[in-house]
């Protein structure tokens, strides 16, 4: 058996931190290679030294049968290993032949030009064996997530990548959109090319990969064939101890109705309908686009909307705001946590309590004794993992921020709390604790909407699921008849309504 | 359609700011209307900069003379910036004024505008400044170099012939302020027993007068006299003197009698401003400007007498 | 986690001020003057102005903003305030008058950003040449002068033997310090400036928050103009000018960041502080004109590579 | 067809705006349009577009630079001073003026990289040390007396005024630059997304010292024209040049966040500036209102700029 890479007794300590201990890690040529572990178990750490970004302090790195030691992300790509981050790495201003090429434009006129037509044509190129019907001369941002994706690794192939790192490539894309990545890394495997995955999403890795590895604390717990592994296994020996469910669906009475959305129209969604009752998880499914999040940000009141109707508990809400919104019981966790939610520069505390000042201190002077007391009752009742109500919060692990993020929300006493995409990118440890947190919300009579783009995740939490489609409502199904297979039919190909 | 509709009505607002501008301001429009027709006599005035009081001063005294004699004035305002002037002066050439009046920003810059006009066959009077270059009709000024001497030597006069004196100058490198500095410096320099304890800038400004002389107060003990390039910096210094306490001490002395200054003088705070009659000199202009377009000789060199304003 | 005597930790947090402990020390070497009390009160006096604007630029810079207009505004409101005390205005109502002609420039200011979502930087750069040509249009390009006694208290009067400017800063600083720390505002304040996307996200009054710090920029630039107006007994149409920078240059010198959301005015005061004493300086020492701005600029670089070189090492 | 002209009006909205300041002004006074005046006000403009084209390097770099202002200054009296005083020939002292500019623009670009100072404070504590370093050197008096050879660059060939083919030159060359080659690309690629950027192989800092360099050398060919143009290096030239040219590179589109500008764009913002003032001129407006109504403009043009611009979406 060939290894396009073989590493050995690998340690790398960081101050205070001995983030990769003794870790060996083989990778077989040609093949599909899955990293999983939970955050802040060094799948990051590792990826980075492999892809130069950072020197090992101990321990050897073979690249196809070839010791390296590689001082930058240059060295690596020299020799064939590239790597796609899961925050998309683009100069959005730029034409997408541009971005591929950036740093390697073939050049004219002795080189002190950039040969233009050379660039798109090979651009064209690239895209085209991934079968990706993109035109390489329009700017990168006008492309759809999925398509920048794509992208991503049409560079990846440019530097004539034998070994290609994809971190969490599909976290932010549909079903559809993944099945497309997917057939594109077959592909690659058919052409030789290795490809390191990680993922937080096991049944991705059923899918996709030929072997997994597993890390933990720093540490390499194991490396196997997928085939030979299930799902429990990987998910025990990530936590190290074992998980029933992932999703503790609790059984909770429903109450009676208290939002009723009728014909909301906005940007990029129109004539949207639903209700939603006291202690109801309502999932929203359908593909990146469909409007999910435009709908959610237009019934909080981030986003005008130009038509429809809310009534809350039979009020009709007339011009939603956001602030007006939280005072009427709404909360909102929004899809973006970086952007959108958190102020990184500013402590726990001030992340927590922010959405609540206005509402504790209606003089507009602030006590800090108050502020101190709420913070400290939430860190506790949600189990936030902080040194301090100080501590900035760009220190915390994403799990945390999310719970701080969701804490913000609870303080608020909300009737409504509106969730987006609430655990992505977060290990499969915290990602079962925050449903547990809905899931006692819910039992406490609040009513829920959550999106997601994880169909497991829709199907075991929801007690109703709304599919979206180009902006409608494409379906409502219930808990007892929702399937993944029926929910992507409605999201993919509509079906009424 | 809409926003493309909604675009052009935004452009239309655009035009309209502009009707109400041109519209408020016929009396300017009109004239570089009529100056293509062959109607009155229309005199261009490039004014250094209209945010002085005493250049706004001079072109209050032209805008009176030519008013009394039926002449257009058109004004343009150079904001002490050279690059400015040779634009302002480009396009008054443009209008086809029959005559310029330059307030040049600075000798030496103006000359090429001269020389430009001179081509366009526009006579040129300089005022106030002069031209280093091209051909002028005639300068109507008062000497800066013989003002700043008149107020150094009333200056040693009144602090009884030597003493501790403190110069506040201009803006560096402008020419008022070089030509102050230099008619002053060359008294006091030739006068034995005289010191020049600090030569600090403010700027022609009232608010740096007072500070930078509050700080040289602080730093001199002593202080028989200050001069000051211009008025607005003897008046901020005078204050800063008063607070301190120590006005009486010294004697101060300012250059363009404006109005404040003047007022100061009766009021007995300030001992002498030197008088160079802006008004006078604006007026000169215009009226020798039009006795030469009416085909009369005028005198090459138009002296403006200095006086020195005292109690 | 170390608990021994941290000395990068201190410059951190007190570079400035050793900084202008050195500079003061080397001053007072060189010249005696320079330590004895008036000349201290001169340089807090002289200071006034630019530090009260700079802590309406500090709020605006907070929030990741800037307002280039403060300089106009000044003039604007100066002459506004004086030909109103002319026009025999009680002093009260004339000082309020000024305040809001300064308040009305900053919401304008204010509504251009927000609604209109025009960068800070031209929308105030916009209102600068309009606000400046305003001032040479209504005071017609001249100082409009001789005001009433009573007004000329605010620049003249001491209490305590200190100097009623001084009194208004010292005012201003500890309002402003009280609306940073103690209020909603204040956290909204630097909430905008980490992530204004997040603050509209979580029901933050971005718009009106945005607002309010152009309006007390505003209203701040037209009490710095009165103090002026009110020292030199004469409001003049060309105030101001450059002010705009000399109030950011203090911000930053005094470890503010212009991407937001950090920074002070403790700072802020301290920038101002060692700007006056440079100028300050520049007077008693008699150095010559011509160095004064070389050595302005140069005392601002090394300020701010101080500063990032001691962040550096954290 | 709509989206078409939606997208040129929003692509092209700043010739638009100066089409339409043209038109207005042909009404206003019958002698803008005569082809002398239009050649005015290119002449005028051209010392601004030349140094705001510098600038646009810098703010597509996601930088700024608020010392070109004092940068024309301090080149224009040492390229005159090295030929008056010191006696050097015309192109010498020229081109030495042109290499001072670059290094003083090299030199902030060092501040920003090496120094990581803020782009906008780095440059603002230069527009003070140049402006002081000018005083000096001149000793605050004007230099004059460089010659014919050196005043050809404010002359006319024939009607040609000679400024106007060194805004051409400028224009091609340094939209060449950043258009077709690499050093231009990573301009704008620095500006889009400087860490992506710095990934992808490219020497960030080269290109930010490049950008940088660029508008120092922009600056001193504008202070050559300059003074040429006034026969003498003024102390205190070109003081607010500097964000008179960042006005008009946001009037040419470019985006104060960086990756986004073209030199065209901002070519057309500086003939805006240049047409107001000479239209106002023309329409003799008082010099007070036409700062009230140039403020007022250029708010009124940004607006539009971005209103149009959020259309897209």
């Amino acid at each position: 058996m060939q290894y396009s890479l073989k590493m050995q007794g690998i340690h790398k300590h960081f101050p205070g931190v001995h983030a990769l201990d003794d870790v060996s890690f083989d990778v077989e040529a040609g093949s599909v290679h899955a990293l999983v572990g939970e955050n802040g178990a060094g799948k990051s750490t590792l990826m980075k030294l492999i892809s130069g970004s950072l020197v090992p302090d101990e321990g050897s790195i073979e690249v196809f049968g070839e010791a390296v030691r590689f001082r930058s992300p240059a060295e690596a790509q020299h020799h064939g290993i590239s790597m796609i981050h899961q925050e998309l790495t683009v100069v959005p201003e730029r034409s997408v032949a541009s971005n591929i090429f950036l740093g390697r434009e073939p050049r004219a006129l002795g080189g002190l030009f950039i040969d233009y037509r050379a660039l798109n044509t090979q651009a064209k190129a690239l895209l085209d064996r991934l079968d990706v019907r993109v035109d390489p001369t329009v700017p990168i941002s006008e492309l759809s997530i999925a398509q920048q994706q794509m992208v991503e690794v049409a560079k990846a192939l440019s530097y004539n990548a034998r070994v290609i790192i994809m971190d969490e490539p599909t976290s932010s894309l549909t079903e559809r959109e993944t099945a497309t990545l997917f057939r594109i890394i077959r592909d690659l495997r058919a052409d030789g090319i290795t490809v390191i995955y990680i993922s937080h999403r096991l049944e991705e890795i059923f899918e996709i990969s030929d072997r997994v590895t597993v890390l933990r604390d720093g540490r390499t717990i194991r490396t196997d064939a997928t085939a030979d592994l299930d799902e429990d296994t990987i998910v025990s020996s990530m936590v190290g101890r074992t998980i029933d469910t992932i999703f503790p669906k609790r059984e909770v009475e429903i109450g009676e109705t208290i939002l009723h959305v009728d014909g909301l129209s906005g940007n990029g969604f129109r004539d949207v309908s639903f209700s939603l009752r006291k202690g109801e998880i309502l999932g929203i499914s359908g593909l990146v686009g469909a409007g999910r999040s435009e709908m959610v940000r237009g019934l909080m009141g981030i986003d005008p909307v130009d038509g429809g109707s809310i009534d809350l508990f039979g009020q009709p809400v007339t011009t939603p705001r956001v602030a007006g919104m939280m005072r009427r019981g709404f909360a909102f966790v929004p899809e973006d946590r970086k952007e959108e939610a958190l102020f990184l520069g500013m402590s726990v505390r001030d992340n927590l309590v922010v959405s609540l000042l206005s509402r504790l201190f209606r003089s507009g002077l602030i006590q800090y004794g108050r502020l101190g007391e709420v913070t400290a009752q939430y860190i506790d009742k949600l189990r936030i993992q902080t040194p301090s109500q100080g501590q900035l919060i760009r220190n915390l692990s994403g799990g945390n921020q999310q719970k701080v993020i969701i804490a913000r929300c609870l303080a608020l006493k909300p009737s409504v709390l509106i969730l987006d995409e609430p655990t992505r990118g977060i290990d499969v440890g915290a990602k079962a604790e925050i449903h547990t947190i809905i899931g006692d919300l819910a039992a406490q009579g609040v009513g829920i909407i959550m999106i997601s783009s994880e169909l497991p995740e829709i199907l075991g939490v929801s007690d109703r699921i709304v599919v979206m489609k180009e902006g409608r409502v494409a379906a409502q199904l219930d808990r007892t008849e929702a399937t993944q297979d029926l929910i992507m039919q409605k999201a993919a190909t509509g079906g009424g309504s | 359609m809409r926003r493309t509709l909604s675009i052009l009505v935004s452009l239309l607002l655009v035009v309209s700011g502009f009707a109400f501008a041109g519209g408020s301001q016929e009396a300017g429009e009109s004239a570089a209307q009529e100056a293509a027709e062959s109607g009155p006599m229309v005199i261009g005035l490039s004014v250094s900069t209209l945010n002085n009081p005493f250049f706004v001063t001079l072109r209050d005294g032209a805008q009176e003379t030519a008013d009394g004699l039926g002449v257009e004035l058109v004004v343009v305002d150079s904001q002490d910036d050279p690059a400015r002037e040779a634009s302002n002066i480009q396009d008054l050439i443009q209008q086809g004024v029959d005559a310029l009046l330059i307030n040049p920003t600075d000798s030496d810059a103006v000359v090429p505008s001269v020389q430009r006009a001179n081509q366009a066959g526009i006579p040129v009077f300089t005022v106030d400044r002069g031209a280093n270059g091209g051909e002028v009709v005639a300068h109507i000024a008062s000497d800066n170099v013989a003002g700043g001497e008149m107020a150094a030597n009333y200056l040693i006069d009144a602090i009884g012939g030597s003493g501790k004196v403190v110069e506040l100058q201009g803006i560096p490198g402008t020419s008022a302020a070089r030509d102050r500095g230099e008619g002053f410096n060359n008294v006091v320099n030739d006068t034995s027993g005289v010191e020049i304890v600090a030569a600090q800038t403010a700027n022609f400004n009232r608010t740096e007068g007072l500070n930078v002389f509050q700080n040289i107060l602080q730093a001199e003990p002593e202080i028989d006299g200050v001069f000051a390039h211009n008025d607005e910096m003897i008046l901020g210094a005078l204050q800063a003197a008063e607070a301190a306490g120590r006005a009486d001490q010294i004697v101060f002395v300012g250059f363009d009698a404006v109005d404040d200054a003047v007022a100061a003088v009766e009021d007995g705070r300030l001992a002498a401003t030197v008088a160079q009659q802006p008004s006078e000199i604006g007026s000169l202009g215009v009226s020798t400007a039009v006795t030469y377009l009416e085909g009369q000789d005028v005198d090459s060199y138009i002296p403006v007498p200095l006086s020195l304003v005292t109690q | 986690m170390t608990t021994t005597f941290d000395l990068g930790a201190l410059f951190r947090r007190f570079g400035l001020l050793i900084a202008i402990a050195v500079l003061v020390f080397g001053l007072a070497l060189l010249s005696p003057q320079f330590l004895a009390v008036q000349n201290v009160l001169n340089l807090l006096l002289q200071a006034t102005v630019n530090a009260i604007i700079a802590a309406g630029m500090t709020l605006v810079i907070l929030t990741a903003g800037i307002d280039l207009s403060v300089g106009s505004v000044l003039a604007l409101t100066a002459v506004i305030t004086a030909d109103v005390l002319q026009a025999g205005v009680p002093v009260v109502l004339a000082v309020v008058i000024g305040l809001g002609a300064g308040a009305v420039t900053g919401l304008v200011n204010g509504l251009l950003i927000t609604l209109g979502r025009i960068p800070p930087f031209i929308a105030t750069l916009g209102m600068m040449t309009l606000a400046r040509g305003l001032a040479l249009s209504y005071a017609q390009g001249r100082p409009i002068t001789g005001l009433p006694d009573r007004f000329l208290l605010v620049g003249t009067s001491s209490m305590l033997g200190i100097p009623t400017p001084i009194w208004i800063t010292a005012v201003v600083y500890g309002a402003g310090m009280f609306v940073l720390r103690r209020t909603v505002l204040g956290r909204y304040i630097y909430a905008i400036g980490n992530s204004s996307r997040a603050a509209r996200f979580t029901g933050i009054p971005v718009r009106s928050a945005t607002v309010a710090v152009y309006v007390i920029s505003g209203a701040l630039a037209a009490l710095a103009g009165m103090i002026l107006t009110a020292r030199l007994n004469s409001a003049q149409p060309i105030m101001g000018l450059q002010y705009e920078l000399n109030a950011i240059a203090a911000v930053v010198v005094g470890g503010a960041a212009l991407s937001g959301g950090e920074g002070g005015l403790g700072g802020t005061f301290l920038g101002a502080l060692l700007m006056a004493i440079i100028a300050n300086a520049i007077n008693i020492l008699n150095i010559s004109p011509f160095v004064a701005q070389v050595l302005q600029g140069s005392v601002i670089l090394a300020a701010l590579l101080l500063h990032g070189l001691s962040r550096r090492n954290q | 067809m709509i989206p078409t002209v939606r997208r040129i009006v929003v692509r092209y909205s700043t010739f638009l705006i100066l089409a339409a300041l043209m038109l207005l002004f042909s009404l206003v006074s019958s002698r803008f349009l005569q082809v002398n005046n239009l050649l005015n006000i290119v002449d005028q403009s051209a010392l601004l577009a030349i140094v705001a084209i510098g600038v646009t390097y810098t703010i597509i770099s996601g930088g700024i630079d608020l010392s070109v202002g004092s940068v024309v200054a301090l080149v224009g009296a040492v390229s005159a001073g090295l030929i008056v005083r010191a006696g050097l020939p015309v192109p010498v002292g020229i081109l030495l003026g042109l290499v001072f500019g670059a290094l003083l623009g090299l030199v902030n670009g060092l501040f920003v990289v090496y120094g990581r100072l803020q782009p906008f404070v780095a440059t603002l504590a230069m527009m003070a040390i140049a402006r002081g370093l000018t005083l000096l050197y001149t000793q605050g008096r004007p230099i004059s007396g460089m010659g014919e050879a050196y005043t050809f660059f404010g002359s006319r060939l024939g009607p040609i005024p000679v400024s106007i083919l060194v805004l051409l030159v400028v224009v091609l060359v340094s939209g060449t630059v950043l258009r077709r080659t690499p050093f231009g690309a990573y301009v704008y690629a620095v500006g889009g997304n400087e860490e992506t950027t710095r990934l992808a192989g490219v020497a960030v800092s080269r290109v930010k010292l490049g950008a940088y360099a660029f508008s120092g050398l922009m600056a001193a060919v504008g202070g050559i024209i300059l003074t040429a143009r006034l026969w003498s290096a003024q102390p205190q030239a070109a003081t607010g040049l500097e964000l008179q040219a960042i006005a008009a590179t946001v009037l040419g589109g470019a985006s104060l966040m960086g990756g986004a500008g073209t030199i065209l764009g901002t070519v057309a913002g500086a003939l805006i500036m240049g047409v107001l003032a000479n239209g106002l001129n023309l329409a003799g407006v008082s010099s007070y209102l036409q700062q009230v109504i140039t403020g007022g403009i250029f708010i009124l043009a940004v607006l539009l700029d971005m209103w149009t611009k959020r259309q897209k979406v």
